[in-house]
């Protein structure tokens, strides 16, 4: 089936969904809304002539404002049987940061979107476990916006404070540093106290 | 009466020195053999062609830092290294290594060997829980349920044995040995010789059957806690054990001292090779099986070694019944 | 013990069994790297097992994205570095298609040599693992005699070993010496003895049947929907191989069969990627039979030694450009117009499917780059497989899909 | 002057006792199987000083090595985090104090009327000169048969219930497939 067919297949199943779509080098790009993009997936997959059942691969893209609609939710999608790709790109708009899951389609699509919450901040509705993947539970931002500069932020990660006052704890081990290291510190340390690191 | 009691403390301290040596250059051998199975050359560092490498090793461990858990049950995990190696020592006690050569040649040798080997497994458990750590926990269970399991088949493998000699004692069963028609009871024992060979490396918790401690899964298994001297002393436990299995393979089937003719002066030379070519056994499986899942070993015991031993024993009674006699 | 009070879902309403909850990582001996398992037991039966990665990260999506095109080569070589060649090539792959270039004859059947060269490595590190995993040690030691050769080789093309960086964008770095064919041919005439020595060792070996055989069962729909790729999807008996169904590089040119399995259990997997040694040592032998003469880098390619030098001295706070931004290659710069845009450009390493999502802004570095790696979809796809099997199965299966952390975590 | 064996004697007869009481107070259960271990050597002691060697070695291999172990493996697995506290039976401390010492001089008098019987087949030099293993066999496979294979029977049904009763659906799911139908809480068919 042509590129050019099931974009015209899709637009026919969901009209007004479909915004634009590009063909560069050879791969097509639908861009769409992305209110029904579990249907769209779905007929994708679902449908005998197009057997969409290989998501390649999952990501975002942050357009910061260049486009009107910052976010953008790219889908790559394969058939294994049939031998065509095509690519949506949903626009996820930066105020209301949420797109629905399509695991319910492709399990793998979990670790995806995972990750893709993880780096980009984008939510994804009826996920099962919408955790961080990458970065640690307790990281603050999502590196992979533009906005986040690239040598890191400002502030200091709290879990690798909690990583130096364990350190210090344990300095009481080390060969020299027995005695800097005094009992009341240590009740501090060992009742968790987070970030506490000795001056 | 006191010069006796002189002269057994002499004896044991010059057994027991020999065979710490001998647990000090079975490492080496292990390591030569495996090294050379494939394609390296093991350790060629230390000394001429590495000799002195189980030196330098034990060196190292004895004065390594004694790290102690915290949260370790602590009287729990001392004892339970010590354990492992006096179970593993006794046994020796009773081993004769030449014509009237044994520390201590009793009645019940066999028996009291397994009694020992089964209070080898109390170390290995014991240090699984005292660890307070979960892979160790998870290691020593495993060796709880191997170690009751393998000691039956054991046990039921060198009962053809006791009923081919007509005794317990070690010593006995080797003279009868020598009398029976083919010298050694490998032969008319096959089946036992069998299930004894793969008990033999259950006990003493080596490759396929290294599921307490087995590196890939459970870290190290009951020891992953211990360090230095402590893991010295399972170590040395492990290898003492296995020259026992071995000594008691050979003992029970392979003929013992006694060989194709005699060698004046160093009578113990066919033992030693007896027991160097099974300890050579357990290096050629460690270098050629992969490693069995804990629930396949619990199946192999109790559904093909146990029935198997026990079909032995059937079968070793009917031919002494009617054949033999 | 300190035993976690939660208790999952009883499994058989015994009162005795207790879920017992063991954290397999970051540091143990058979997790192929940093990668952390957090895992529910009964007994030794997984009740759950939730991967947890992300200790290797080090953000070469984000950091590519203020490199040129030719500066992310190298960070390409760290993401599965147990086959760094292939993934270069996949990079360069991926650029060239997004600007439009091609290599030339030449360059197309080196890359397509160099890529089986480094499968065979990397499938000899993973046979190497995985074998030691479930406990036969002497196999690992085979595989790295052979390993050593490839890796020798790899040093006398380019002088590096792990991490070469020979592909280029548009090309490859380096011709072919009369040195390095000879070695290669020696290498591949002897190397499918090797192959049934390994085989001798542990295909026959009933532990090994009984460790493998019915272990970690992915019936083919389920792998195409975790989205397993590679051998890993290929042991379930789907016919997915990139290098057939978009074949790049020299593959159309070449004639090879992709192995697939049946069961898509451990062993099979095992199998596919026994078979996939003696195919991609065919497709060298082909290669080195057909080697066109010709250029080694289209006359397009962009520079490596960036032409356009950065300014220097940039003001501390200036708004003006950065050096980075001006270091462009003359070459991208003319083709502005026809950068923009994206693609999706995915290769068959070793390891499996290994993508790339270039979003082009038109300058010369990616405006976003995504990098679509096997090895994390794999290990997202561990939990669900490991679920209801034992301890010691894990271990198996990890080995059987053969992961990377650095291309996981990335 | 007390001779070897009668120093000896009381070593061990002290030490079980010692041992026993002391396995009963401790509070951590695995402390307490390792008291209980070491209170089986001292009986193999008393065995051995009986020339009952078979006997002490038989105590060591299916008590210390096989039972002690199961208990265990139970005292491993039953996750005992608190001391159990039981209610008391009896309310009162005197009901309580009254009946122990009522059973203590009940099982004094039992005890002092034990006498010396006519000596056996058996005594100690004909022990000594046939060994004790061998008079064991004697002893069990012809006077004894019937009993002793009556008490293996017994034994033999003891297992196979036992063994019954703890045959779960779990311990059928030998393969992934019936794991992890047992965990979605679907039954095994035969």
């Amino acid at each position: 089936m042509e590129l050019l067919e099931i974009v015209e297949k899709l637009r026919e199943a969901f009209p007004g969904e479909i915004l634009e779509w590009i063909e560069h080098r050879g791969q097509m790009g639908v861009i769409v809304r992305r209110d029904r993009i579990l249907e769209m997936c779905r007929f994708l997959h679902d449908d005998s002539e197009i057997q969409m059942n290989h998501l390649m691969d999952l990501c975002g893209v942050d357009y910061g404002d260049r486009k009107d609609v910052r976010f953008e939710v790219v889908y790559n999608l394969y058939s294994i049987p049939l031998r065509h790709m095509i690519r949506l790109r949903a626009q996820v708009p930066e105020d209301d940061c949420r797109i629905d899951s399509v695991t319910s389609l492709w399990t793998g699509a979990d670790w995806h979107e995972r990750e893709t919450y993880d780096l980009m901040g984008i939510v994804f509705e009826g996920h099962p476990d919408l955790r961080r993947v990458l970065l640690p539970e307790t990281w603050e931002g999502h590196p992979l916006r533009k906005d986040y500069p690239v040598q890191g932020p400002e502030k200091e990660w709290s879990g690798y404070e909690e990583v130096k006052a364990v350190a210090r704890r344990l300095k009481k081990y080390d060969f020299y540093g027995a005695a800097e290291w005094t009992d009341e510190e240590e009740s501090r340390a060992r009742a968790g106290e987070a970030g506490y690191v000795k001056e | 009466m006191v010069i006796e009691i002189l002269l057994t403390i002499l004896l044991i301290v010059v057994v027991f020195s020999v065979i710490m040596l001998h647990v000090a250059y079975a490492t080496y051998f292990e390591r030569k053999v495996i090294g050379h199975m494939q394609v390296r050359m093991g350790p060629m560092r230390v000394g001429p062609h590495g000799l002195l490498q189980p030196i330098a090793d034990g060196i190292k461990l004895f004065f390594k830092e004694d790290v102690f858990p915290e949260t370790a049950d602590k009287p729990t995990f001392y004892a339970a290294p010590i354990i492992c190696l006096v179970a593993a020592l006794t046994s020796i006690a009773v081993i004769p290594f030449w014509e009237g050569m044994a520390i201590s040649d009793i009645n019940i040798g066999l028996l009291f060997i397994l009694a020992m080997s089964s209070l080898a497994g109390w170390g290995v458990v014991l240090a699984g829980w005292a660890s307070n750590s979960k892979y160790a926990f998870l290691g020593g269970l495993r060796a709880s349920a191997q170690i009751i399991s393998y000691e039956i088949a054991m046990g039921l493998s060198i009962v053809g044995v006791m009923m081919m000699a007509g005794s317990l004692n070690m010593s006995e069963i080797v003279k009868a040995q020598a009398q029976s028609p083919f010298g050694i009871y490998a032969i008319p024992q096959v089946l036992g010789f069998f299930v004894f060979l793969v008990a033999m490396l259950a006990e003493t918790n080596r490759t396929p059957f290294d599921m307490p401690e087995c590196e890939s899964e459970l870290v190290a298994g009951y020891c992953t806690e211990y360090a230095g001297f402590r893991f010295a002393l399972f170590f040395l436990g492990e290898y003492v054990g296995m020259i026992v299995m071995a000594s008691v393979g050979t003992i029970c089937f392979l003929g013992g001292w006694t060989g194709p003719f005699e060698v004046p002066f160093f009578p113990i030379i066919w033992f030693m090779l007896k027991v160097y070519f099974l300890i050579f056994f357990f290096y050629w499986v460690r270098a050629t099986l992969p490693r069995y899942r804990y629930d396949q070993i619990m199946a192999l015991g109790w559904k093909v070694l146990i029935p198997l031993a026990l079909g032995n024993v059937i079968l070793t009674g009917i031919m002494k019944t009617f054949v033999w006699h | 013990m300190s035993r976690n009070e939660e208790r999952i879902a009883d499994v058989s309403g015994d009162a005795l069994s207790e879920v017992f909850e063991v954290q397999m990582g970051p540091q143990h001996p058979a997790t192929h790297g940093v990668l952390k398992l957090n895992l529910v037991l009964d007994g030794e039966t997984v009740l759950s097992c939730k991967p947890d990665v992300g200790y290797l990260h080090r953000g070469i999506e984000k950091l590519s994205e203020n490199l040129t095109y030719s500066q992310s080569m190298p960070l390409t070589d760290r993401l599965d570095y147990m086959s760094a060649i292939a993934n270069n090539t996949g990079y360069c792959l991926a650029v060239e298609t997004l600007l439009g270039i091609e290599a030339p004859l030449r360059a197309k059947y080196l890359r397509t040599m160099i890529c089986e060269m480094s499968r065979i490595a990397s499938h000899l590190l993973w046979i190497a693992t995985h074998a030691l995993d479930i406990g036969a040690m002497t196999v690992f030691l085979y595989a790295f005699r052979e390993r050593e050769l490839i890796l020798e080789m790899f040093e006398e093309l380019c002088g590096a070993r792990l991490t070469p960086s020979y592909p280029r964008i548009g090309g490859v770095r380096q011709d072919v010496t009369r040195e390095f064919m000879d070695r290669l041919e020696k290498f591949i005439a002897e190397f499918p003895s090797r192959l049934e020595e390994y085989e001798t060792l542990i295909d026959t070996n009933r532990i090994w049947l009984k460790r493998t055989k019915g272990i970690g069962i992915i019936p083919a729909e389920q792998a195409i929907g975790l989205g397993l790729t590679g051998a890993s999807l290929r042991g379930s008996g789907v016919d997915y191989d990139i290098r057939k169904h978009r074949p790049y590089d020299a593959y159309p040119y070449v004639d090879f069969e992709v192995p697939i399995g049946i069961s898509g259990d451990v062993y099979d997997r095992y199998r596919c990627r026994m078979e996939e040694f003696r195919q991609s040592v065919r497709i060298i032998r082909q290669c080195m039979e057909q080697l066109p003469p010709g250029p080694i880098i289209a006359d397009d390619a962009p520079d490596l030694v960036m032409e356009l030098k950065p300014p220097r001295k940039v003001m501390a706070g200036s708004t003006g450009p950065s050096p980075l931004k001006t270091a462009l290659i003359r070459l991208v710069e003319d083709r502005q117009a026809y950068m923009e845009g994206d693609v999706y450009v995915s290769t068959e390493v070793p390891k499996g499917e290994l993508g790339f999502y270039f979003v082009s802004d038109g300058r010369g570095m990616p405006y976003r780059m995504h990098i679509r790696s096997p090895s994390y979809i794999h290990i997202g796809a561990l939990g669900v497989i490991c679920e209801g099997e034992l301890v010691a199965d894990i271990i198996a299966n990890i080995g059987s899909l053969d992961v990377v952390l650095g291309e996981c975590d990335r | 002057m007390l001779t070897l064996p009668q120093f000896f004697f009381i070593y061990f007869a002290l030490a079980i006792i010692f041992l026993a009481g002391m396995a009963v107070n401790v509070r951590n259960p695995v402390h307490s199987v390792l008291l209980v271990l070491a209170m089986f050597f001292h009986m193999a002691g008393v065995y051995l000083m009986l020339n009952a060697e078979f006997l002490a070695a038989v105590q060591v291999i299916v008590y210390a090595g096989a039972v002690l172990v199961l208990y265990l493996f139970v005292v491993f697995l039953v996750n005992i985090k608190e001391e159990i506290r039981l209610k008391r039976f009896i309310g009162s401390y005197t009901t309580g104090r009254v009946i122990t010492i009522g059973m203590l001089a009940t099982l004094l008098a039992a005890a002092w009327s034990f006498k010396l019987g006519p000596a056996g087949t058996w005594s100690i030099e004909a022990v000594r000169e046939i060994t004790h293993t061998r008079a064991l066999g004697i002893e069990m496979f012809s006077h004894y048969m019937l009993p002793f294979e009556i008490a293996g029977v017994i034994l033999l049904v003891a297992v196979v219930g036992g063994m019954a009763l703890a045959k779960k659906d779990r311990n059928r799911a030998t393969t992934t497939e019936e794991r992890r139908a047992l965990m979605r809480g679907e039954e095994l068919g035969e």
